[in-house]
């Protein structure tokens, strides 16, 4: 794996530590520790990536690749500090290697170990030194951990530190640390723990909060999730390799509010893979133009890919409603290295397969979300049909007839006003036309009795029909 | 007096609706899709050696509307508007253009073809006629001739006076008391011709029945024929302009209209036969040149298209022929042509002998 | 020649207008005879000449009124100014002897006591004469170039004319020598108006009416007749379905003479084919030749007007045609819409109040037609102008949004509040 | 003046002649004699040129040219022999000279005279032999007194006589002799010598049989003549100058006629000059072109200059009608020697004044001959008017009118067929036209009286185009 910046490194090697962590059946910490220099020491940062999942097999390091151009030799010197224990070693081992060798020519350079004293623990620390600002720095990580909270993962624990030496002394700042107040069941699934923390996020208005924004989403009605997991299963090579995708709807009570939200008419689409955040592959991106999102009634005005990042922007969303997706891909038994090598076709199917799932699993949970642009075009006749079969009912002379009508719809016929029929039955041929548009998504829809076909009908004569006499019929003269 | 009969036929009508109403209700509150079954008809195919039905009034398969499509639901929108319209006729007893009901909702119907749609599905579900829904158009047909009857209370003497164009009767099954002493029954296509009958005093002349449609004919011009033609029994002939438009409307008296198919067996009158213009007429009777138009691109297609109906070669070979003979020689000719050399040329020379041959003939094949 | 002329003209003599007379056929073969006459005796003078035949021009420009014609008579808004249609200029040539075959087939169908269609005409001159005549729309010029030349109306010709004109309501009918016609027991039909004007002329007319109800359309006459609206409001209603034919205006005009108390009120639909109608009842079109004018009633606006489309729904308004507009600016452009033109009857109260006093300076008359004529002008302008404006047409169908019988109430209401203009 | 041919210089010394016959009020006599010298003789032609009018004064000879190219050396010295004598002269005059020595240097030699002898007579002798054969200056000569009679010049008598000296000694031939049976009057002027001369021409089929063709002229009717004479007036050094014009219009009976005519649809212009036939000049051939022949239903295809003579082609003129055109311009009072110079604009105006009023008179002469082309169009309708007022007429069933319009037209009413009606009004139509088609010539169109007019009406006379279908007459836009 090749690597274009420090910022890229210093992720992925947050990334592993993750992995480690996940390896790892018990609860673990995973602690970034940043340590800037006095101001008067040339801007020396000390990074330490600490977790205390399973300890590194230290393969990982192998293959990294350093792009000069993107590191600079004036930013770090490539040396790396590794400390890593498992919890059957009887010592801490210490490494050091400089990345700035060629892979091949690459050593490992064994360093005195520390004795653990018996004490049973794991954990591996990634140390090293660069010359950069605390605050360049920071942000991508703190927005990493933000995304990170989204996965839910149930035994770690993240903390980010900043660590200022300056001439009053160490000061300390406690920047991340999460702490979820009511964390899923630890026998939750990946997908649920997703879909929670995809709401919370939202509620959260994107984690920048700590707490969920009352004012914008008043009731849990406001946010509507759905959930779609799809898996490889035909392919034995790729077997086991899972798509899940979480869709969020959220509308912003638009009267209470009082949060200023920027977001927009467009949708980040959040893309982990194997549990860490990633950047979006360009077949994913694919797989995302090819959905059919005028079947939910959405009509995608354009997707761009921004850093690794794909933005769908909406055409026709209302203002205060807002869109949230997010993809994980990963493999239900192996906990994989991060890796470049992606199956990209394969996860062009997944991702469709997932979003769609995901899509019809919000609208079997809320009635009317998503209707296909069809169905709403027929539900957009259904306040006419209802005033129309109102008026049949209710400018009958048959009485009886009209208690028969009320009585199908449970109404009382004395007292009840016309207005109070037509909603019923509105309700009614809405309710049909959503059911009509669910189902048509699950089966290949039928093929609809046709209308006009007709041989002979093509001669379809007109002049038979006595039209009013228009002012074009006739001239004065012709008298 | 506004028979007992009809007000029976309108609750009847009533009922059905109701019914219909009912169906779609009970649909819903079920939660059902509601389904709307049309029959189609059709009078003729356009195989002309097919072995077909088309003759028979037979249903000729079924359209089925749903809230699937909104094609289906603009279509039941505007079926259940007009079915509203057309029980609020019902109720109140009075009667409607299809005029008056497009707008009623103009910018829904957006156009009166719409209209006249749903008001077929409509007869068709209620499996009624135009007139059972209180849908009526205006009269345009005239009649005059040997002929008395009455319309509700209003009495037409037409044998007073002959020669005197009457409206026909828009509410056709209001007349009764029908006498005649008429041999026969002569339909032309156009005003023109009917006024040069009555200028040339030709029912004063002729013991006849002598209607117009002005065009082609309406609702209640073919109805009014069709009774008079069950009433009186008489010879029915039909007297057009020999081109397409004339051929076709022809057709539209004894066949009925593609349109109204459903309602064809009240409304087409199969005893109709041709008295002309044949397009040998103009030969036979020495039309100058003048008089003679060519066929336009367009009839020429029109008359394509109707030599493929299946009736035609079915029921009324010759008329195929003679059509035949028309595209053949790609020319046209108004009746009034015939009028060119004497102006009661037509009147006593033309209708008479064209009446004497197809008797002869008749005798002859009979 | 001057005593030869003097002798043509003496069957006109009586009269200052240039009017086609309803004559009867053998007056109209007088006068053709008259015309050959006239032809033949300069043809055979001794300074012999071709006698052009001069008409009064139907052409728009002469629809113009000169000033100096006002003072004249308060009345005349056809122009006297005479086209020629001559054998001498290569231009008219043709017409010239359209002229003649024409007056030649009119003379012979009179002659045999018939009557033809137009069409027929067509056919007959189309193979008499394929030089001359090409179209039906030349014979049909040509008959007007005849009825301008004999100042006989097209009906005396021998030509047959049918109307489509209806009337029903509080009107009994009696043709000579025939039972009375109750017009309000015709049914939702009414009855036929004939197309022969002389028969129109005869017609002995009663009425115990209040109003006189002009409708465009026919289905809205049927649907006022089939409601037996003129047993609420006392009323004669009368359709020609859509643009007016000759006997229908002249049925109208009869009624107006004969009573000339009753109000007559026009429902036109809401756009400029329906001001066009309503004009044409109103005055004619030039299109009709010299019998255009002859007929002219004092019809009101009743509606539908700009006041009215509060009533209507907002579906029920339709963009403005490309017709319409045409229509519509050669309206604006026309004359009648000029407030400077008079127009007959049309004095209101003051008519009835001035009439008395007879003596009355022609300059007053002009005075208090220019105010008259003004005001109505202005606010059909002005109605014309709003249809425009907005780019909407209302058919008088829209007031079924109030029901059926919505249509009754709403005459009922623009009669009691007078509400027409 | 310069010759481009010896004929050209012997037709001037006839033209020369005549004027010196012209001058002399006697009766006069021209003779040609062409002696031709035996076959073996070098085809020597000796030429004499004789008249008995006044002698000549001898200037007509000084300005003589003589253009070498034209005439060649080897065709004639140049060597010219002149005999003169007046009334008064006692003796013959003998003279010679030189035409190729240049005029200047040319010298008139006098020979010995010849006494009188107390005899009365004068006369002039130009003589001189060229190396030529009479075949070839024959008919250009020939030609030259053809047209001379049409001129008809009273007083002179012409002979053409052919001498051939052979082996077996002289012999005469008389070819040219003219011979007017019945001439004109002494006292007949000059445009009425020229038309009866021109009319002759025609009937003798441009002079080339001696008495009129009877087969293809049977009556006088056939040949219709008009002249027209333009004066100058204004110009008081043009004054005098004059310009005839005579037209004849000739159709060949198509049934009795047997003659072969060559001449077909054009017409030459025949263009005199002082009493001679000359070249037409290319103002005259403007004037010819400017000529409005559309008024006098005459259509001109092309006009050419073919050789000094004017060529006019007709179109769609009947194959056996045949229009012949003489102009003759010559002064009132003086009798010219032939010369160049001639006055441009003043013949033009002049040639287009006569042309027009023997046009005039032509039309004025007879009846329906020449219509303009908008009173034939007119002319056409006359039977279809005819016919209608016929129609008119006869189908009446009053009896009274009928035998109005009858005595009208001097018809009895019993007994006369309707076609006799139909043709009188016809007739009576198409007389009018024509005479409204000359009198539109002469004077502005009178205003037809109008049919039914009344008096109190104020006449406003439209332009009215003839309106054909297209335009709609009637919409409802006319109100
Ligand atoms: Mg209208
Ligand atoms: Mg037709």
């Amino acid at each position: 794996m090749e690597f274009a910046s420090v910022h890229a490194i210093c992720l992925h090697f947050i990334s592993s530590a993750i992995q480690r962590c996940r390896l790892s059946r018990e609860l673990c910490r995973l602690s970034v520790i940043l340590k800037c220099s006095p101001p008067s020491d040339h801007l020396v940062l000390r990074i330490s990536i600490s977790d205390t999942g399973v300890g590194s097999c230290l393969e990982e390091f192998r293959d990294l690749k350093f792009s000069r151009e993107g590191i600079g030799a004036e930013k770090w010197d490539g040396v790396l500090s590794v400390r890593t224990t498992s919890i059957c070693d009887n010592e801490v081992y210490h490494y050091q290697l400089n990345l700035k060798e060629s892979a091949s020519a690459r050593r490992l350079t064994r360093l005195p170990s520390n004795p653990k004293n018996g004490v049973k623990f794991s954990g591996t620390e990634v140390f090293f030194s660069i010359f950069e600002s605390v605050e360049v720095l920071l942000p991508e990580i703190n927005a990493f951990f933000q995304k990170m909270l989204v996965l839910r993962i149930p035994n770690v624990a993240y903390e980010v530190v900043v660590e200022h030496e300056d001439a009053s002394g160490s000061r300390c700042e406690n920047l991340f640390l999460a702490n979820e107040p009511y964390p899923p069941p630890f026998s939750a699934s990946n997908l649920e723990r997703l879909k929670s923390g995809l709401e919370d996020y939202v509620l959260k208005h994107g984690n920048n909060s700590n707490k969920k924004c009352g004012s914008c989403f008043p009731s849990l009605e406001c946010v509507k999730a759905g959930s779609g997991i799809a898996c490889c299963t035909e392919d034995h090579r790729n077997a086991g390799r899972m798509m899940e995708a979480i869709i969020v709807i959220s509308e912003i009570s638009e009267t209470t509010s009082c949060c200023f939200r920027t977001c927009g008419a467009k949708s980040e689409v959040f893309y982990f893979k194997d549990f860490s955040p990633s950047a979006i592959s360009p077949s994913s991106m694919k797989a995302l133009t090819s959905i059919d999102w005028r079947s939910y009634g959405l009509t995608l005005a354009s997707i761009v890919n921004q850093g690794g990042h794909a933005l769908l922007e909406w055409e026709g969303l209302p203002p205060y409603a807002h869109i949230d997706i997010v993809l994980h891909c990963y493999h239900e038994h192996k906990v994989m290295i991060p890796s470049v090598g992606q199956k990209t076709q394969l996860d062009r199917n997944l991702i469709k397969r997932a979003v769609k799932l995901a899509f019809d699993d919000l609208k079997e949970k809320h009635a009317g979300v998503l209707l296909s642009a069809h169905a709403l075009k027929i539900c957009s006749y259904a306040p006419d049909l209802a005033k129309t079969m109102a008026g049949l009912i209710l400018s009958s002379d048959d009485s009886g007839f009209q208690e028969e009508c009320f009585s199908l719809f449970g109404l009382q016929f004395q007292g009840v006003g016309g207005e109070i029929v037509e909603d019923c039955i509105k309700e009614k041929i809405i309710s049909i036309i959503e059911m009509n548009d669910r189902k048509s998504h699950q089966r290949s829809e039928e093929v609809a009795p046709f209308l006009f076909r007709d041989d002979c009908l093509q001669e379809l004569e007109l002049q038979e029909e006595e039209y009013e006499e228009g002012e074009d019929a006739s001239s004065p003269l012709d008298i | 007096m506004e028979g007992k009969r009809s007000s029976s036929e309108r609750s009847v009508l009533l009922r059905k609706i109701r019914e219909f109403t009912r169906t779609i209700v009970e649909d819903l509150s079920n939660g059902r899709s509601p389904i709307v079954l049309i029959d189609r008809f059709r009078n003729y195919c356009t195989n002309p050696n097919a072995i077909c039905y088309c003759s028979t009034d037979l249903l000729n398969g079924k359209e089925t509307l749903t809230l699937r499509r909104e094609s289906h639901v603009h279509r039941l929108d505007v079926l259940l508007r007009v079915l509203l319209i057309v029980q609020k006729l019902l109720q109140e007893n009075r009667h409607g253009s299809k005029r008056d009901i497009y707008y009623m909702h103009p910018s829904v119907f957006s156009e009166q073809s719409v209209v006249d749609r749903a008001i077929n599905d409509i007869c068709i579900l209620m499996q009624c006629s135009r007139h059972n829904l209180n849908v009526v158009s205006v009269g345009k047909g005239l009649v005059m001739g040997w002929i008395r009857f009455l319309e509700n209370r209003r009495k037409f003497d037409c044998i007073n006076r002959p020669n005197m164009a009457h409206p026909i009767p828009v509410h056709v099954e209001e007349v009764k008391d029908i006498v005649s002493v008429a041999r026969y029954i002569l339909v032309v296509e156009k005003e023109s011709v009917f006024e040069r009958l009555a200028n040339d005093q030709f029912c004063n002349a002729n013991r006849c029945i002598v209607i117009t449609g002005r065009g082609y004919p309406d609702i209640p011009t073919r109805r009014f024929l069709r009774l008079l033609i069950d009433k009186l029994c008489l010879p029915t002939y039909c007297l057009v302009d020999c081109d397409p438009y004339g051929f076709d409307i022809l057709t539209t008296y004894r066949f009925g209209s593609m349109q109204m198919a459903y309602d064809a067996k009240y409304l087409r009158c199969p005893e109709v036969c041709w008295l002309g213009a044949f397009p040998s007429d103009s030969e036979k009777y020495c039309l100058p040149q003048q008089c003679l138009l060519p066929l336009t691109a367009q009839d020429r297609k029109k008359i394509e298209a109707m030599l493929n109906r299946c009736y035609l070669q079915r029921e009324v070979p010759k008329w195929r022929l003679e059509l035949e003979l028309m595209l053949q020689r790609g020319v046209k000719f108004e009746i009034e042509a015939l009028s060119v050399h004497s102006l009661s040329f037509l009147s006593k020379e033309y209708i008479p002998s064209k009446i004497q041959e197809l008797c002869s003939e008749s005798e002859f094949t009979v | 020649m001057e005593d030869l002329r003097e002798s043509s003209m003496r069957f006109f003599s009586d009269q200052n207008l240039c009017y086609a007379d309803i004559v009867s056929p053998s007056e109209v073969r007088a006068r053709i005879e008259v015309t050959v006459l006239n032809f033949l005796r300069i043809l055979t003078a001794p300074a012999p000449a071709i006698s052009d035949l001069s008409l009064i021009s139907r052409d728009s420009s002469n629809s113009r009124v000169s000033e100096g014609l006002l003072t004249q008579v308060s009345w005349i808004f056809l122009s006297h100014s005479f086209c020629t249609r001559s054998l001498m200029r290569a231009n008219t040539a043709k017409a010239f002897i359209r002229v003649w075959k024409v007056m030649e087939m009119c003379f012979r169908i009179l002659v045999q006591e018939k009557r033809v269609t137009q069409r027929e005409l067509f056919y007959k001159l189309l193979c008499d004469s394929p030089d001359y005549f090409t179209s039906q729309l030349q014979v049909n010029r040509t008959i007007q170039d005849v009825v301008a030349l004999l100042r006989c109306s097209r009906f005396s010709l021998g030509i047959m004319a049918s109307s489509r004109g209806l009337v029903a309501g509080r009107l009994l009918l009696q043709e000579p020598n025939q039972e009375v016609v109750d017009c309000s027991a015709c049914g939702s039909s009414g009855h036929p108006i004939s197309g022969d004007l002389s028969l129109l002329e005869k017609l002995v007319l009663k009425t115990d009416a209040r109003y006189i109800i002009v409708v465009e359309k026919h289905a809205i006459f049927q649907r006022l007749a089939e409601d037996c609206i003129f047993n609420q409001i006392p009323s004669i209603l009368i359709t020609a379905r859509g643009y007016p034919d000759i006997a229908t205006r002249f049925l109208l005009h009869r009624l107006s003479r004969a009573f000339p108390h009753l109000p007559i009120l026009a429902l036109v639909d809401w756009n400029p084919a329906g001001l066009a109608i309503l004009c044409t009842f109103k005055y004619g079109s030039i299109g009709m030749g010299l019998e255009a004018y002859r007929y002219a009633c004092n019809v009101k606006w009743m509606g539908l007007r700009g006041d009215d489309l509060q009533l209507i729904s907002e579906q029920s308004m339709v963009p403005l045609k490309q017709r319409d507009l045409q229509i519509a600016k050669s309206l604006m452009s026309s004359e009648i819409l000029q407030v400077n033109y008079p127009a007959p009857h049309n004095l209101g109260p003051f008519h009835f109040s001035l009439t008395t006093s007879k003596k009355v300076e022609p300059i007053f008359w002009k005075i208090v037609n220019i105010v008259q004529t003004g005001i109505w002008q202005e606010t059909y302008r002005e109605e014309l102008a709003v249809m425009v404006e907005r780019g909407q047409r209302v058919e008088i169908e829209a007031l079924y949004f109030h029901g059926y019988d919505y249509l009754g109430k709403y005459i009922a209401k623009k009669i009691v509040q007078a509400n027409y203009i």
